[in-house]
């Protein structure tokens, strides 16, 4: 079967109908999942399709919502719980990391929760400081959750299917800004295996990581980078955690030169973890220390023009790689 | 003409009502002229009623709105010019351009933020009420926030609170029945808030939010009662009469309702009440609303004319001032790679 | 003689409340021979009467509980020798000395876990309701919990899900009076919890938790009703008799109150009502109690004969089956001191 | 005024009791602060010293607790509210993330909100999975929050005592294994600046860096490498973030080896953060990878014997600290 070209949305979206006419058991739960469709249209169709109570709009009670998913999830059903923006992930951490995450540790074994906590964050509507955050790395650091970033439109579909085959609670983050965006999705052609990174671009010169939306800016900057001559391999992430990074280290090891891309603000973000891991399993071959471009220790402001450089542009990251690897210091430095 | 008392007091709520009613028509403009920040802009059409609320507060009292506050704000003294202005996400917004719509704030009139968060200011009104009720102040704190906050443990929580400790706090539900695409039936199998409050040791009562008058009467007695130190809540019916925020067209709500439900106007109301008891001539309250659009033409101008923030304002105000700005980015990788081999 | 229907009912109460209880000084005793698993230990002594709301569960039913929850595992089937065993966490315990008192859990008798999170366990008895309505299974979940977690929001979110879905969940609050040295009426305004679970749309009742004839006829109703698809609510009031924990001399509440309180002695009153009704004799009791001694007895010294669990079994059950265990802190250490330069 | 010994809870007993006689707008909120005296006792007394409503016993109503906190800071009081373990957090991010540290920067300046979140983590008392948590690195991730975890006395009394001076809120994390923990408290004489490192011990051969209860397990294991005839630097973090480093970073580039020693699990967590500063600022000068010695990627199992081997134990951090010095590997290497 041959790729189709389709939008991230449109491709998450036929995940869920796959997997719901596959899976009688999974059933979706969430603000607005319903008769509205999704804050993003993600579900949109899905109550006529499947009705209630295979797909629940719920009230406004984020801790509820992803505590009956738990209870649901060690019952029988699979459910997929919605939590329409990362950033209230804060009225969820207790459910999600006490809960759900530590259940099958707890109780040695007995069982486990097969449910997926679908949500969305990242920049790029003026959504300000409340609606615009990018919080992985509190998932990456609660053993017993998988955490999940899709860029691409195949990944988008692929590795929210399998999402809902896990036997463990699995956070499958999406982003704002690429909901719209358009790429070929192939069924029958996942882009890599769960759990590891993907080479999205080769180059000799300096390994970049990232995932999300900025693997994009990413490639931009990548792009640009060959203009002056510099080649940038680019690695998507995908699975934050667990992850196994060996293809990375291997690249890396080759290089010597390496550099993480996170929209997440820098300190305590999940690149300080990809860099780290970098850093010791590298070091020898590391001809430079690995850069961390993140988004600014900031919370997100609303102005358009400050929140777009609230977060790693493509031309701050071209500069800063091109910096650290033929030493071209930008303006700015 | 005008007259004084009650009749002057209902003239002055409907022009409250107005320049509310305006004032969200010149949000809607700005969005369609691009001059906006972002779409999530939530009108509070149809909401007017809350006028009857904002003129029983004094001036000490403190209060916290929703993300769709921006007519509370407006009837306790907000500067239509500064409020479009940080909608637009502009330097000389109240919030220099770094809140925007869901959280507009100003200090200045005891608005402690709107939210954008449901349910998230509530607390922050009851922490208010404690102050006043530590520090022997004689102030209430309102809490404003929509029937969809009503499903949200914390209201209760805060409400709890607030009746163990006895605290001047008036918690005010805008009942205008949907959240976001989901009608008040579909989210709780029991409307009847009031009982909600009761059942936590607070003094509720649901009035008809459409009717200004009714909730100045109803807000005069809990704004009374809760500076006794009587906790108290109010839910106002009323009708969202447009879509959630900019960019919702309500199809899961048919025509015919909405043509019902934006039959329920408070402003229109409280028109035709001044109108039919001789209170105010059409005439007058046109030439009225023409002044009120007047003014706010001028202030949407006024807004749009500004600028942005100036971009090394990003690293403002993140701590207070005895803690150095965040290092951008940029001079860390600078100081990095510096530091490292030439 | 023990005769039978409903005398034959309340002597099987009876012995199970006794069970608890005796299991339950068990517990105290195996803290102070230093054989528990630290001294989180919640004794339900008091709440006997939960037997009663286990009595009516089916084959098939699940509950959660709470960190109080030894009691209503026992009366649901659980096996004291690795319920102790468990608290002591070691490795022939219900959780393979991973979770102890606090998550003791037991699939097999649709045990879905005590939770240390106060109100944690709630709305995984909502979601185990809502498998059993989408799957068509005739079963319903229990949750049991105290009066603290009556001040918890996630509660009311919970009762308002399971009204709108109409889902077979019954909610019980063991009202023994007190979160740690809080008592009730110090954690909120409005004690008659009835009202809160009607407010929401449920079914609620508050009865006299200490007799167990009372809780169980108010627990058939419920658990009739739940199963029906309408939620219940169900109160039984109490008194906990001994401190928080193990380390808790309640040096909050006089001796008069405790003296007081512990006449609120749902085991005594069942007794003494089998043996004024010439249900059973006080020897027949008594060699009653005696066994249920030794068998706790037996219990304990098994529990405490068992082994520690391996270290290396700390790696398991992180993840399911298909996700290899995680690296060992001393295995990356190795790993990247290999890799680094000799 | 000379130093007296005390405990880590009588050290921040006093802070809090020389506080409120100081500044009356202090007030303390939490469950169980007040008659009970705190469940670590850290209040004992307070309640009949202030009286209601200076301490205030509160429902079991976290999320509430902080956000009545938020809307009190704002308003003219300087509340201490105390979430009684730190595994609560996820109840409480989104009063204490979304609002509480972002109120300043989203009300553009117009007003601080400055309380002291008082909480304590870590394990020792099988406290299991939700009871025996690390978690700053949650904390520290929120630009606009202010960390801070004591380890010896005199710290739990100034840096304590200055939290209730700051603009801005302060997670204080103190740990539930230290409160009997005795050490010299002098009034007159902090351990240093806040904001800062402090060293607690002189070593030429490697610099370890930790912070809370992991310090004396870090300091024990110094003790045990000068046996070995290795000098072990020991620094101690107190102040997570925001924090300057650069007289750490002097110490390693002395030294070119380093090790962070952490409670938490390794994954995602604040270890992350401190060795890629290191490595990005001392790179020239490491001869080894910054090593990340943490706590298992697992819940906290009950078990005391589990328990005790799921964190950093002097034994390990040891032969860890040896073998990056001096190349011996342990036995399990
Ligand atoms: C905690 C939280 N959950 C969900 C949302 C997304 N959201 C924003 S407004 C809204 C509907 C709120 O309805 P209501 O409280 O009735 O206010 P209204 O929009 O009707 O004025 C939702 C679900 C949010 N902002 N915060
Ligand atoms: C969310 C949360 N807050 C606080 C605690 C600490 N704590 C454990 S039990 C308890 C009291 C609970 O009282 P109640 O619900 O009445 O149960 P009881 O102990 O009386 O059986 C508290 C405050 C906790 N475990 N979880
Ligand atoms: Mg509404
Ligand atoms: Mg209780």
């Amino acid at each position: 079967m041959a790729g189709v070209e389709t939008t991230y949305r449109d491709a998450l979206r036929e995940a869920l109908i796959d997997a719901m006419n596959e899976d009688e058991t999974i059933v979706i739960l969430g603000e607005e999942v319903g008769l509205y469709g999704g804050a993003y249209g993600v579900t949109k169709g899905l109550i006529d399709m499947f009705g209630e109570p295979r797909v629940l709009d719920t009230p406004i009670s984020e801790p509820a919502i992803v505590g009956t998913a738990v209870g649901a999830a060690m019952t029988g059903l699979r459910p997929v719980a919605e939590i329409m923006y990362v950033d209230f992930a804060g009225m969820v951490m207790d459910q999600l990391g006490n809960q759900s995450a530590k259940i099958r540790y707890m109780f040695g074994g007995q069982i486990g929760v097969p449910m997926v906590l679908r949500t969305q964050g990242g920049t790029g509507r003026s959504a300000a400081a409340q609606h615009s955050q990018s919080l992985e790395s509190w998932f990456a650091h609660v053993p017993g959750l998988r955490v999940i970033m899709p860029a691409t439109v195949n990944d988008a579909y692929h590795l929210l299917r399998e999402a809902m085959t896990k036997p463990d609670p699995v956070v499958f983050i999406e982003h704002k800004g690429l909901y719209v965006r358009k790429g070929e999705m192939d069924k029958s052609k996942p882009d890599g295996v769960w759990g590891e990174p993907v080479k999205r671009r080769d180059g000799g010169d300096v390994v970049l990581l990232s995932y999300s939306r900025m693997l994009f800016e990413t490639m931009a900057a990548a792009e640009r980078l060959a203009g002056e001559g510099i080649e940038a391999a680019v690695w998507d992430v995908r699975c934050l955690n667990p992850c196994d990074l060996s293809s990375v280290y291997d690249a890396v090891r080759q290089t010597g030169r390496a550099a993480v891309i996170t929209e997440s603000c820098v300190t305590g973000g999940f690149g300080a973890e990809l860099a780290s891991r970098i850093s010791e399993h590298c070091f020898d071959y590391l001809e430079e220390p690995v850069l961390r471009i993140g988004g600014e220790d900031i919370p997100i402001p609303v102005s358009q023009e400050l929140e777009k450089n609230a977060i790693p542009t493509p031309d701050l990251i071209a500069e800063s790689v091109a910096w650290l690897v033929a030493r071209k210091a930008p303006a700015w430095a | 003409m005008v007259a004084s008392g009650s009749n002057r007091k209902l003239f002055e709520l409907y022009r409250t009502m107005r320049r509310i009613r305006t004032l969200e028509e010149r949000v809607g403009e700005m969005f369609l002229r691009g001059g906006s920040a972002g779409s999530m802009l939530h009108l509070s059409i149809g909401e007017e009623g809350v006028a009857g609320v904002c003129a029983t507060m004094k001036e000490g009292d403190s209060f916290t709105t929703h993300h769709r506050g921006h007519g509370i704000f407006l009837a306790r003294g907000g500067d239509p010019t500064r409020m479009l202005a940080e909608i637009g996400g502009k330097a000389d917004g109240y919030c220099a351009g770094k809140g925007g719509s869901m959280h507009i704030a100003d200090m200045g009139v005891g608005h402690l933020g709107a939210n954008a968060i449901v349910g998230g200011g509530i607390p922050h009104s009851v922490g208010a009420a404690l102050t006043y009720k530590t520090l022997g102040q004689d102030a209430v704190s309102v809490a404003f926030f929509g029937d969809g906050a009503m499903q949200q443990g914390l209201l209760y929580e805060s409400m709890n609170m607030a009746a163990i400790w006895s605290l001047p706090v008036v918690f005010v539900c805008i009942n205008n029945q949907y959240g976001m695409g989901t009608r008040i039936d579909r989210a709780t199998a029991n409307t009847a808030f009031d009982q909600r409050a009761r059942a936590f040791g607070l003094e509720g009562e649901v009035v008809d939010g459409t009717d200004v008058e009714i909730v100045n009467a109803a807000a005069e007695r809990a704004m009374a009662e809760a500076r006794a130190g009587k906790p108290q809540f109010l839910s106002m019916t009323c009708y969202r009469f447009h879509g959630h925020a900019r960019m919702d067209k309500s199809p899961y709500r048919d025509d015919a309702e909405e043509t019902e439900g934006r039959k329920m106007d408070p402003v229109l109301k409280a028109r035709n009440r001044m109108i039919d008891g001789d209170i105010a001539t059409a005439s007058e309250l046109d030439s009225l609303d023409e002044d009120i659009g007047q003014e706010m033409d001028a202030a949407l101008d006024a807004a749009m004319a500004g600028a942005a923030p100036a971009m090394d304002t990003m690293f403002d105000h993140v701590y207070g001032a005895d803690e150095p700005r965040p290092e951008s980015v940029r001079t860390k990788i600078a100081t990095v790679l510096n530091e490292a081999p030439r």
